[in-house]
């Protein structure tokens, strides 16, 4: 007799493929079909490749992608870890700038650092010519190294997020064991702490990669003026007439082998070690005691939050409380117009709030129920070849968004989902598009878990799909909050596939704001952004709250 | 209540072999003990009776029905079984009282019901004060019992115990042990019992299967396990034992430097060749003059070589007289000798188990 | 009148569909519930989007064979073209058709399959607090003057068709030189044509050539930004409209087309800082009417040929 | 090689006090066992030793120096010392032999000795050809070897064991103890070690600290704790006893239906008003006949009500007749008698370990 669960994997493998590979199907048939004839061909793969400049491109958003990450590493990683692990004061303030980072739109950010790093006007040059009294100031936003850093602060909270809730899930033992050998804090830190969270690690490394490539926003505003393309910009300009979708496609097609590669480096890098750190035994988490080092390690942390969030944060204030941001500080120039306009006047914008949160939510829920269930798929080995499985969940986070749409569009305006119009086609748009990073995050925490925590349940007779609710989701639920909120915030700003499947009735905030940004309209932008901001940030504050006590502190600790 | 049947159950890892050919067969409410050194395997068996672990070949069946076989095993939820983790497996995020419930409502008992029987089981684990901790807040040995309780609760018709009183002390255990087998007898709860500690498979257990190396050596009842160990290894495992290597010549059998009539033996006739005995320690007497009466008995003279006192009883090991040999030999607290000291060995040959030629 | 016979029917079809490119969403929903106010009963829905998603959207609708559009309104002149070819565009001709600026005729399709329904212009723009009225370049020569080095901004037309056809109309009147002496003063490029009122605002350039609309609406709030109307030309760009074939609401549509050439709308548009389109409206406060300047602009087809030639040239001389 | 002393330690997790005034004082050298019931405070003295808790009142000493008191502690890796977790706590993504390594390199070793000295100990707890295997593809008694290793092979100035043999048979169990005491001896290192397992107290340590609710009840050598218990809770948790409440009258110590002469006992004049004696069974001789022979023995008449076989000896109930007691007697295999069987039992006065009254 077979498991029974077996049926409830197959149906949620089967909606996997469904809502993955239905599109992604679509784009692949495209990029093999001559434009005007529709014969198969291999011609959209020579022009998409033929051409250096393409190539170029492509190798530009590889570096710009890898040293993002990278930066992201050095930024997440010990901010992360002060967090979870550390005595370190102002956790509270930390947190909540990084969601702010997160949530604040990617554009007021680059506009931001525009305004903060420009050659010829930026205020830090301006600073630092006023006090050098040289001719330039030493700062260029536009270029390689200015795209990486605000990519990097734009996408860091991933590895901030997924970090903390590997590190979150470590017994203390586990340092006690390393710091009673002579280990110092530090050395335990880089030997035990965080090699035991590096799946977590990787996969936000991995996220982060795949995002700086498929990233336009940031790019379009700091790469063109600094005289290179990415490949973004140069899909973008596939899509001016006269339109070669399907070279478009051609082109992002070989990015789905860079996802896979990637993830066989992970799987060679993490090969036969185990990452188990809740294994039944009870086990505690202890802050570690830093000294005067906490407040370095405070330090840190509001220095990259302030390159991320707080000196932005300026600027956006500045704009969303100016008459006309272009005149600068002065008293004059105050005016709570904008806000008054986001929040009373614009018509559009009730309607559009209550959809992308919905919608948003919606996505969320969807993405991190079926990527945590993929991921124990994968990790429990319910199927065979299982681990194929990882590519199709992450396949569509790599893939453009402007041409994940066009796919998106084919595959719910034809059978067998039929969904033009409503409002769940935005929704299985969001969820397909996001479910790499719930995903990611799913079978790192998988990984902390030992599995008999659930052989325990179903030994005393509840199924997998019980073992999984009431054991593993709940020892995940800080780690899986933490998800959901990376997958709603990104939701709630997609814009390229909202662009193209939205509807009457279906309008999201995304598209709204897109109009502000494409005419420059920085005062009601940065009023909508600040708004965004600090709305999300107290509704995020207030949902951990409900979230729970966080299992591994002890309650009576002193 | 079940008969469970293991037939020639194999189970690698990669090149390793943790469970080869193990065949034992259960009767519907019997208890059965697997002891065998660290790494012999028998987590792993028990990992497959539960259903965890398909074997790699082999089958198991339940009342008759085949629950595992290599290609196709019947979910663990569906066995009705109930195990106790080596690694405890208390969930983190439940209270005491919710980790002993879960069981139940998965079974879904009337509320009331489920808390009048954690509370029961908690009292019975002398945890009763504890159930609104968390498992983090507990001690080792009281995390231990939650697991127990856990997995006693629920009543299964089988239960599968990986070293469930390591962490406890002995009065406890003691206690422990008593209600395991007090559940086992009132509800005919077929029960396999892996354990390190021998005397609590000895006080326990209907059978118990000696295991070394992936095998069974052998299975038996207590008493004949530990009277008439089959082979070396069983003898030198279960208990401490002293292993006498001799010949047979004509009638009697002669050992390093003394020998013992062949009639005096249980079973004169079987005795061939070389030969191997196992004596227990407690199977020699000392004394200080040689023994009166005649009685079937060997004396054999010898001095003390070392001694060791462990509270209740001495250890001493003694030299018989010209041999090589180095008898172990257990005695109580008040016979005291001193290292050195010219001694009577008493040896009772119709205690020493004849072994299997390896 | 005629008029009255198509609000009956359109009534019938109760509701009609918008793709547009044309401004941005308030706007687009603004000129919505102008049409709503003055046509009870036919309701209207805008998508607004890029003219590229528009005409994606539209192209995989066509192959879906879903008719959800009953009027287009893209910015691409090539799309017309394109949709001509293809057929997918149905005649009409507007009533309202003769309220038209006249310097728009010309852009009007000989078939009627499509209208001239928004105009925008392309103007040399700067930040009034780092550059005088009298030191602002005049016409758009000046802009490759050295005094404005590492100052000036454009828009690049691999992204923009504005950006394409004023880099055209550009190529037309200088030649292709005008844009190597420009390249002399290291443009900012950046990918829209709006862009450059960033950039403008953010003083990390002060002098571009933008758009007319953005940079009114930007300064009408207070912002430090002024418009040149160049001495050789302000760049006129026209956008039309046209009606699906496959329209579900085709009398809808065409009540549509009308309303979009009507003095209503026009106000409607200006409110919204547009540029009117019908020769009675007034454009806002200041700009000029197009009448009163010297606008040039290239035919619709050295549009569509010239762009992909631009395209190639743009990043032979700025390397992008 | 360490002084360590603990002056009046206790802690409280919120409302509950794990270990309530603790002290004691090792010396240099010295191996001394924690042992109590489950839960009684040996994990969190021991996590205080190490400095992972803060007492939160007490301070502890080592070599003189306070390093732990409520307010400021030595951190855990500055105290030279190495401890084995109750949870095991190996690290789940280093191979065996990187478990091991880690403690030397953090000593910064030169690699060829790092290596030579994780062999041999891998030797050591018999696990030389499991260097390569991550934890996870070990037996929960391999865990626990790798635990046992990686905190010896530094050889700390302190050793904290807690429970380091528990899931180990009886023989490897054996052999480690003999392992951890020889270390002991050949580096004088300073060891704390916790265990359920008495013997095992008995037979490695210096001196024995019993605990109870977070209190020391009673420290001593191994033999006279077990030889003069002074409390019940001592006697009772040390070895398997028997409770014997009397009073003194006279030349006589009265118990329930029997007396034994004053003089009989060890400290006769001690003996005062009402009394209670703990009495192990193995202090008890079981005859068929009344034994002859003086000597101070009482002998009284009794029945067999229980019997229980043992493998390594019988473990019997004998009533003493008209009595309400009921005394366990241990004897040796060769020691038959039935349930129902009139017996003498021989008790021997200077055995008896009076007790402290409650
Ligand atoms: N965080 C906590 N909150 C409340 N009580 C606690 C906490 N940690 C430990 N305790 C209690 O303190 C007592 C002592 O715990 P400890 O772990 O020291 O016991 P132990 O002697 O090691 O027991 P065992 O032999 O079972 O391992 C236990 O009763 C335990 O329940
Ligand atoms: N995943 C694995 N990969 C390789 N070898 C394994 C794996 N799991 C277990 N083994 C090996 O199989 C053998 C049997 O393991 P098992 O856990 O059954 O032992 P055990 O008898 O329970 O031992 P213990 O008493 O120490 O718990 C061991 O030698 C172990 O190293
Ligand atoms: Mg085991
Ligand atoms: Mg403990």
């Amino acid at each position: 007799m077979k498991d029974r669960s077996l049926l409830v994997w197959l149906l949620l493998i089967a909606l996997l493929l469904l809502l993955v590979i239905n599109p992604l199907a679509r784009l692949l048939w495209a990029s093999f079909e001559h434009p005007e004839t529709g014969a198969f061909t291999l011609g959209n793969y020579a022009a998409a490749y033929g051409r250096w400049r393409n190539v170029e491109a492509l190798i530009n958003s590889l570096v710009v992608g890898l040293a993002a990450a990278g930066l992201c590493i050095v930024f997440g990683v010990p901010m992360a870890w002060a967090v979870s692990r550390t005595d370190m004061p102002g956790k509270g303030l930390v947190w909540a700038a990084v969601l702010g980072t997160f949530i604040m739109p990617n554009y007021l950010g680059a506009v931001a650092w525009i305004l903060m790093a420009g050659p010829n006007a930026g205020w830090l040059n301006r600073i630092y010519t006023g006090l050098t009294g040289a001719a330039a100031g030493p700062f260029n936003i536009y270029s390689k190294a200015g795209l990486v850093l605000v990519i990097a602060c734009y996408s860091f909270p991933y590895m901030f997020v997924f970090t903390r809730s590997a590190l979150d899930l470590i017994s203390s033992e586990m340092e006690d064991a390393a710091s009673t050998l002579g280990a110092s804090a530090l050395r335990t830190t880089l030997r035990v702490t965080l090699p035991l969270a590096l799946p977590a690690i990787m996969g936000a490394f991995i996220v982060e990669f795949l995002e700086a490539i498929a990233l336009f926003g940031a790019p379009a505003l700091i790469a063109l003026p600094a005289r290179f393309q990415v490949m973004t910009t140069m899909l973008w300009q596939m899509f001016e007439f006269p339109p070669r979708l399907q070279v478009a496609a051609a082109y992002s097609m070989p990015l789905l082998l860079i996802t896979v590669f990637l993830f066989w480096l992970q799987y060679r890098l993490i090969a036969r070690k185990g990452f188990v750190s809740l294994t039944g035994k009870g086990g505690e988490r202890r802050m570690v005691r830093l000294g005067p080092w906490r407040w370095v390690l405070l330090g840190y942390c509001l220095f990259v939050t302030s390159l991320s969030f707080f000196v932005p944060m300026v600027v956006v204030l500045q704009a969303a409380f100016a008459k006309a941001w272009g005149r600068g500080f002065g008293w004059d120039n105050l005016t709570l117009r904008n806000l008054r306009f986001v929040l009373f006047d614009q018509t559009a914008t009730r309607a559009a709030t209550v959809n992308t949160f919905v919608y948003a939510a919606a996505a969320s829920v969807i993405a991190l129920g079926l990527a945590l269930a993929i991921a124990y798929i994968v990790a429990r080995r319910l199927v065979p070849l299982g681990r194929a499985l990882t590519y199709v969940a992450m396949a569509p986070f790599v893939i453009p968004g402007i041409v994940l749409a066009i796919g998106f569009y084919a595959a719910y305006t034809a059978k067998p989902l039929v969904l033009y119009g409503t409002a769940w086609i935005l929704i299985l748009a969001f969820a397909t598009r996001f479910l790499p990073i719930a995903y990611t995050n799913s079978d790192a925490s998988l990984r902390s878990i030992n599995p008999e925590l659930e052989d325990a349940a179903r030994i005393l007779g509840g199924s997998r799909v019980l073992a999984l609710r009431r054991v593993v989701a709940p020892l995940l639920k800080r780690g899986l909050a933490g998800a959901f909120i990376l997958v709603f915030i990104p939701a709630t700003r997609e814009l390229s596939s909202a662009i193209f499947l939205y509807t009457t009735g279906t309008q999201v905030l995304s598209v709204l704001l897109f109009d502000k940004s494409d005419e420059g309209n920085f005062e009601v932008l940065a009023s909508m952004g600040l708004i965004l901001v600090v709305g999300t940030v107290a509704l995020v504050l207030a949902g951990f709250r409900l979230v729970g006590r966080d299992f591994l502190l002890r309650r009576t600790a002193s | 209540m079940s008969r469970l049947v293991l037939s020639e159950v194999s189970r690698r890892f990669g090149s390793v072999t943790a469970v080869d050919r193990f065949s034992l067969s259960l009767a519907q409410g019997e208890f059965v003990s697997l002891l065998g050194p660290s790494g012999c395997g028998k987590t792993t068996t028990l990992r497959m009776i539960a259903g965890f672990l398909p074997p790699s070949a082999g089958t198991i069946e339940m009342d008759g029905r085949t629950i595992s076989a290599p290609g196709s095993t019947v979910p663990p939820e569906k066995r009705n079984m109930s195990m106790i983790f080596q690694s405890y497996a208390i969930w983190p995020n439940m209270t005491v009282a919710e980790n002993v419930a879960f069981g139940l409502e998965v079974r879904r008992l009337p509320k009331a019901e489920v808390r009048a029987r954690v509370d029961k089981i908690l009292d019975v684990v002398q945890m009763g004060q504890l159930g609104g901790r968390y498992p983090q807040e507990l001690s080792g040995g009281q995390q231990q019992r939650v697991a127990l309780a856990r997995a006693i609760v629920v009543q299964p018709a089988v239960l599968l115990l990986d070293e469930p009183l390591s962490n406890l002390d002995a009065n406890l255990r003691e206690e422990m042990r008593y209600e395991i087998r007090r559940l086992h007898d009132e509800f005919h709860i077929t029960t396999v019992y892996v354990t390190h500690d021998q005397a609590e498979a000895m006080v326990t257990s209907d059978r118990i299967a000696v295991m070394h190396q992936g095998r069974i050596e052998q299975v038996d009842a207590p008493r004949a396990l530990y009277a008439r160990p089959r082979t070396r290894f069983v003898a030198g495992f279960i208990g401490r034992t002293n292993f006498l290597d001799g010949e047979a010549r004509g009638e009697a059998i002669v050992f390093d430097r003394f020998e013992i009539p062949r009639r005096a033996f249980a079973d004169p006739e079987a005795l061939r060749g070389r030969l191997s005995f196992s004596l227990r320690p407690q199977s020699i007497v000392l004394h200080r003059q040689p023994p009166g009466g005649a009685g079937p008995a060997a004396v054999v003279p010898g001095a003390v070589t070392q001694r060791a006192y462990l509270g209740e009883h001495w250890d001493y090991t003694v030299r018989p007289a010209e041999s090589a040999l180095a008898l172990r030999v257990t005695a109580r607290p008040h016979e005291v000798f001193e290292v050195g000291e010219n001694v009577w060995l008493e040896l009772d040959p119709r205690q020493m188990a004849p072994l299997l030629p390896e | 009148d005629g008029e009255k016979a198509l609000y009956e029917a359109a009534k019938k079809e109760k509701e009609l569909t918008w793709y547009t490119a044309h401004y941005n969403s308030e706007t687009a929903a603004a000129i919505c519930q102008g049409f709503e106010k003055k046509y009870p009963g036919v309701k209207c829905n805008y998508i607004r989007t890029t003219a590229q998603v528009a005409y994606q959207r539209l192209a995989q609708d066509q192959k879906a064979g879903i008719a959800q559009a009953s009027v287009i309104s893209s910015t691409d002149q090539g799309h017309y073209t394109k949709m001509k070819q293809d057929g997918w565009l149905q005649p009409y001709k507007p009533k309202n058709l003769t309220e038209l600026v006249d310097a728009f005729r010309s852009f009007n399709d000989p078939d009627d399959l499509f209208v001239a329904t928004a105009a925008g212009l392309v103007l040399i723009t700067y930040n009034t607090s780092v550059v005088s009225p009298s030191e602002a370049p005049k016409k758009w020569t000046d802009l490759t003057d050295p005094k404005w080095k590492n100052k000036v901004s454009i828009g690049h037309p691999g992204f923009s068709g504005y950006v394409g056809t004023w880099v055209v109309q550009m190529r037309k009147l200088y030649g292709w030189d005008y844009f190597k002496k420009l390249e002399l003063n290291k443009p900012r490029i950046g990918r829209s044509i709006n862009d450059t009122v960033t950039m403008l605002n953010a003083k990390e350039s002060i002098v571009a050539a933008g758009p007319s609309a953005t940079t009114l609406e930007s300064r009408a709030k207070g912002n430090p930004l002024a418009v040149v109307y160049p001495e050789d030309g302000a760049v006129l760009m026209v956008s039309a409209s046209g009606i699906l074939k496959n329209a579900p609401a085709p009398n809808a549509a065409k009540l549509f087309m009308e309303y979009l050439l009507s003095r209503e709308g026009n106000e409607v548009m200006v409110q919204q800082h547009q540029d009117p389109v019908n020769k009675h409206v007034k454009p806002m406060a200041g700009g000029k009417s197009i009448a009163e300047i010297k606008t040039i602009r290239p035919t619709p087809a050295e549009i569509e040929k010239g762009i992909p030639e631009v395209k190639e040239q743009f990043r032979e001389t700025f390397g992008i």
